[in-house]
């Protein structure tokens, strides 16, 4: 028998705590992730009329096991001429940075382990004062593990995902931080909890709802961030074979796999964070910060997941449904159409908190709304966000069908 | 050298007049703010999500085929009396494309015919299931059968030999009746009653 | 002279010196094993000086080793790598391993701004134009260092002298740990952000706005420059003398 | 007693390094990236000091100097871009003459 009031007695410590939190994160989000790609599949499956993967088990659902094997007992090529120790990096560096976004997210709030009604740890790995940042730090660095993959391929097309990937990246970071920005001038604070904290209790309404636009603006870019469709212009498979990972086989290949989708976690839980009020749901009692308990903890830790599990239906539901940008199109949205909506919301959102409305919904909804209008109204009158054709082709002038 | 360059000869050019230019349609604003057309895109796959599945489950479920005119593997049919139908003609190896069918004949041991093979193996691998052969045959000994499960752990096991097509007769006569069996002539009076061309039941 | 400190400070650096004039790419590579051999003194003798000051007291001990020995052994490597995208990537380790430097220091917020900005831009800016500019391996320019010896006495010779004398305080101007420990005090009630903010926005107001023009000028500098095309028969008139540029393909 | 002279060290070592590659590199990109290797010596030192007078005005100047080297990389590598154009090579040997 485990002596559970000496459990209890290490998990007070903070330190212990996030020491058993990590580990059991990192065994919960390797299952996640590897339940992506069978979910992936499901859903690709569904979306075009098929059943999908049903072999493995009932309803396939030892797909993903059967998968790693496959991925650990094919053979582990290295073409010649490669960058070997590059090569070798890539996959690591895009499956660690991948999973060490997830410890400073805040899955469930303050808890009180004993119920003496002091709050003994916050369940969270850690709580860093930075905590944004550090994420927009670890997904600014996420682009390395794409370009070295592409480079040390010594392969063309990898080349050129690798490109086309650093370029997408670094303008899809900018009108990203300034939607983050926009939550940090209202909220005051970098720490993830105090985001949470802020968007929770009596006259306090999720991000979503005073900024629709700049959360709709953050979704786009999480797409771009983390290559997926529409923006996976770096693993066309019509344009450049494989794109990044052309020349990858096996374990290294797998290891690209699933930091894709480790990264798909880390930018849905950002997202939650931001403008979904993390673990709290509005009127349930138990998501609320009041309740410390270690049941509440659960359970905002189960509504936190089950909204990182929307975002990622959503992720998979896109990709199975539009296709893909060009690359012109893909920039002339960053540059000419993100942008400057979110200079704009930024700067508004920064006259608010000067004039103290930032908690008042009208207001910011109000100028919301006023934004996209006005953004039609221009759309209209004027050359479209994201055109059919090349800006600067010339005007067909032909004749027309005889 | 001057002149027109040297078309060669096959090359078709395209006249100038030929080639129409088509400008692209102008979007409406609706289309240029492209969510609107991204939200129905979505709302039509999510319908799919829920549609019935129209995949069929292979091995527990198979598709009803039409068995008149499925190719699958082939069969060397047998006459009334069980004997092999085939008179060593060599047309279906002739005939065939991929050149799969190998026969070696031999003098007939039976009166009505002067040849039958003593070997006729059929590359299963090989063959193209292009139908060739059953069209070729003077009286209908070989034909292609709705047998579409085909697996082998070898090569060798995939050459079909004699034996193995009049099995596969065997196995699918009932599924297939062979077409025609009186069109030889040499059958004589079989107190089975010819049947209409087009062939089968189910 | 009696402290011993500045000489011991001299010859570590002289020991850096030695290690980079060796570790320098040159055509004879036998050099290296020399190289090595001095880094690892000098890192050993700058790790020794560092403890004499520290006095075992600083948490951070630890990682202040730790990131401090990889970030000088990947700067190192930085300069004396001939692969331009090693160098790079090798910047990236030393950015990387500077941050917890800044956090040890309390200074979270630029530690995270240094990934951000370093690492995640600009160093991505670097890897981009090389892998541009240079696609394959080492040329001719990156396998010889161009007056390796004038070079590493130059900057080590310097380096030592302030570094030597500035850390030659008298026991009493050193700050006992007051004002450390108070701003750190600061530091974790208020936030470094915060705290920064604040001092941005007030004492160095102008200098933020300037911060922010040079950069806008910058960005239409270089975007005019970019845009600007080279004329094919000056192209053409550079022809790239043979074996400059491309990769050496080994033959199967 | 918390000193500042290890990261006075560290942050002379990282300068002297990028110094040294300044001077003798001959591919523009890596002596750009000497450059900044000497900022990162320099932000080192600016910290320290900093925090040895209690003050955050060494992180203000650090600040400072990410905006100069984000400014020099942008306007660095665009004119390696248009060099490399020209000529072919980054080898800053061949730039030496003014005319090219």
């Amino acid at each position: 028998m485990v002596d559970v009031v000496g459990v209890m007695d290490i998990l007070k410590d903070q330190f212990w705590f996030s020491a058993g939190l990590a580990a059991a994160l990192i065994g919960v989000i390797m299952t996640v992730v590897a339940y992506c790609i069978y979910f992936e599949r499901k859903i690709s499956a569904w979306i075009q009329d098929r059943v999908g993967p049903n072999r493995v088990g009932p309803l396939g659902l030892l797909q993903p096991l059967a998968d790693g094997a496959k991925f650990i007992f094919k053979e582990d090529s290295i073409p010649a001429n490669v960058d070997k120790p590059l090569f070798l990096i890539a996959p690591t560096v895009a499956f660690i940075l991948g999973m060490i976004g997830f410890v400073v997210l805040p899955w469930g709030g303050s808890v009180d382990l004993d119920g003496d009604g002091v709050v003994d740890v916050v369940a969270q790995v850690a709580d860093p004062g930075i905590g944004l940042l550090y994420l927009l730090g670890v997904g600014s660095l996420g682009v390395y593990g794409v370009v070295l993959g592409g480079w040390a391929s010594n392969n063309k097309y990898a080349v050129f995902a690798a490109m086309r990937s650093t370029a997408q990246m670094l303008s899809y970071e900018i009108p990203m931080g300034l939607c983050i920005f926009i939550v940090v001038v209202c909220v005051g604070s970098l720490r993830l909890e105090d985001i949470v904290l802020s968007q929770v209790g009596e006259g306090h309404v999720w991000n979503i709802v005073l900024h629709p636009v700049a959360f709709f603006i953050l979704l786009v870019t999480i797409f771009a961030e983390t290559n997926r469709t529409p923006f996976d212009l770096a693993e066309a498979e019509q344009e450049l074979v494989g794109g990044y990972h052309t020349e990858y086989g096996a374990l290294k290949f797998g290891m690209f796999f699933l930091g894709e989708y480790a990264h798909m976690i880390t930018g849905s839980a950002f997202i939650t964070v931001l403008f979904l009020g993390g673990w709290h749901l509005p009127w349930v009692p138990g998501l609320q910060p009041e309740d410390v308990s270690v049941g509440a903890m659960f359970m905002k830790m189960g509504v936190m997941g089950l909204k990182i599990v929307a975002f990622l239906f959503l992720f998979m539901w896109v990709r199975w449904t539009l296709p893909r940008f060009r690359f012109d199109q893909l920039m002339r949205l960053s540059w000419k159409g993100l942008l400057p909506m979110c200079m704009i919301l930024a700067g508004y959102a920064v006259y608010l908190v000067y004039v103290g409305l930032d908690r008042d919904v009208y207001w910011a909804l109000g100028g919301n709304i006023v934004l996209v209008l006005s953004v039609l109204v221009f759309n209209v009158l004027h050359r479209p966000l994201v055109s059919g054709r090349q800006a600067n082709m010339p005007a067909i002038g032909g004749r027309q069908p005889a | 050298m001057g002149g027109r360059a040297k078309v060669p000869s096959g090359v078709v050019m395209i006249r100038d007049e030929d080639i129409i230019v088509v400008d692209e349609p102008d979007l409406s604003a609706a289309e240029r703010l492209y969510l609107p057309q991204i939200l129905g895109g979505m709302r039509t796959t999510f319908r799919h999500m829920f549609k019935k599945k129209i995949t069929v489950q292979y091995p527990e479920q198979k598709r009803t085929l039409r068995v008149e005119n499925y190719r699958g593997v082939h069969r060397l049919n047998r006459d009334e009396k069980g004997r092999v139908a085939c008179v060593s003609c060599f047309m279906c190896e002739t005939a065939c494309p991929a050149h799969c069918i190998h026969i070696v004949s031999g003098e007939s041991p039976w009166e009505d015919r002067e040849k039958y093979p003593i070997q006729f193996d059929i590359d299963e691998l090989r063959c193209i299931y292009c139908g060739m052969c059953e069209e070729a045959c003077p009286v209908d000994a070989i034909e292609l059968t709705p047998e579409y499960h085909l697996v082998g752990l070898t090569r060798e096991e995939m050459i079909f030999d004699k034996e193995k097509l009049l099995q596969v007769f065997d196995r699918t006569c009932e599924e297939k009746p062979r077409k025609n069996p009186r069109i030889t002539g040499y059958a004589g009076t079989g107190d089975r009653p010819a049947l209409p061309p087009s062939g089968g039941g189910h | 002279m009696s402290n011993p400190w500045p000489l011991m400070v001299y010859v570590t650096f002289a020991l850096g010196g030695l290690a980079i004039y060796f570790l320098m790419p040159r055509t004879d590579r036998s050099t290296r094993g020399a190289g090595a051999i001095f880094g690892v003194a000098a890192l050993a003798a700058a790790m020794v000086l560092c403890a004499s000051r520290f006095l075992g007291t600083e948490g951070g001990n630890v990682f202040f080793y730790l990131s401090a020995v990889v970030a000088v052994a990947s700067a190192v490597k930085v300069i004396t790598h001939e692969k331009p995208v090693y160098s790079a990537l090798y910047f990236v380790l030393t950015v990387l391993a500077i941050a917890p430097l800044l956090i040890i220091q309390h200074a979270e917020f630029l530690a995270v701004a240094l990934v951000i900005i370093y690492a995640g831009a600009i160093l991505v800016t670097y890897v981009f134009v090389i892998m541009l500019a240079q696609q394959g391996g080492a040329s001719i320019y990156d396998r010889r260092a161009r007056q390796p010896f004038v070079a590493v006495f130059g900057g080590f010779f310097t380096m030592a002298l302030i570094a030597g004398q500035m850390t030659v305080l008298p026991e009493e101007h050193v700050v006992q740990g007051t004002l450390a420990s108070a701003s750190a005090e600061r530091a974790t009630e208020l936030g470094n952000t915060a705290m920064i903010g604040g001092v941005m926005m007030t004492d160095y107001l102008v200098a933020f706005e300037i911060a922010g023009v040079l950069l806008l000028v910058a960005m239409v500098g270089a975007i005019a420059m970019s845009r600007k095309r080279v004329p094919t028969e000056v192209v053409r008139a550079s022809a790239k003398p043979p074996g400059q540029i491309g990769r050496e393909v080994q033959p199967f | 007693m918390n000193d500042i002279a290890p990261y006075i060290i560290l942050g002379a070592l990282l300068f002297a390094i990028g110094v040294v590659g300044f001077l003798s590199r001959r591919n523009l990109i890596v002596i750009f990236l000497s450059t900044e290797l000497m900022l990162q010596g320099v932000v080192v030192n600016l910290v320290a000091m900093g925090r040895l007078h209690g003050q955050l005005n060494g992180q203000i100047f650090a600040l400072f100097l990410f905006v100069i080297a984000a400014v020099e990389a942008g306007l660095a590598l665009g004119l390696v871009v248009l060099l490399f154009r020209r000529k072919g090579t980054l080898d800053a040997d061949r730039w030496s003459s003014m005319w090219g």
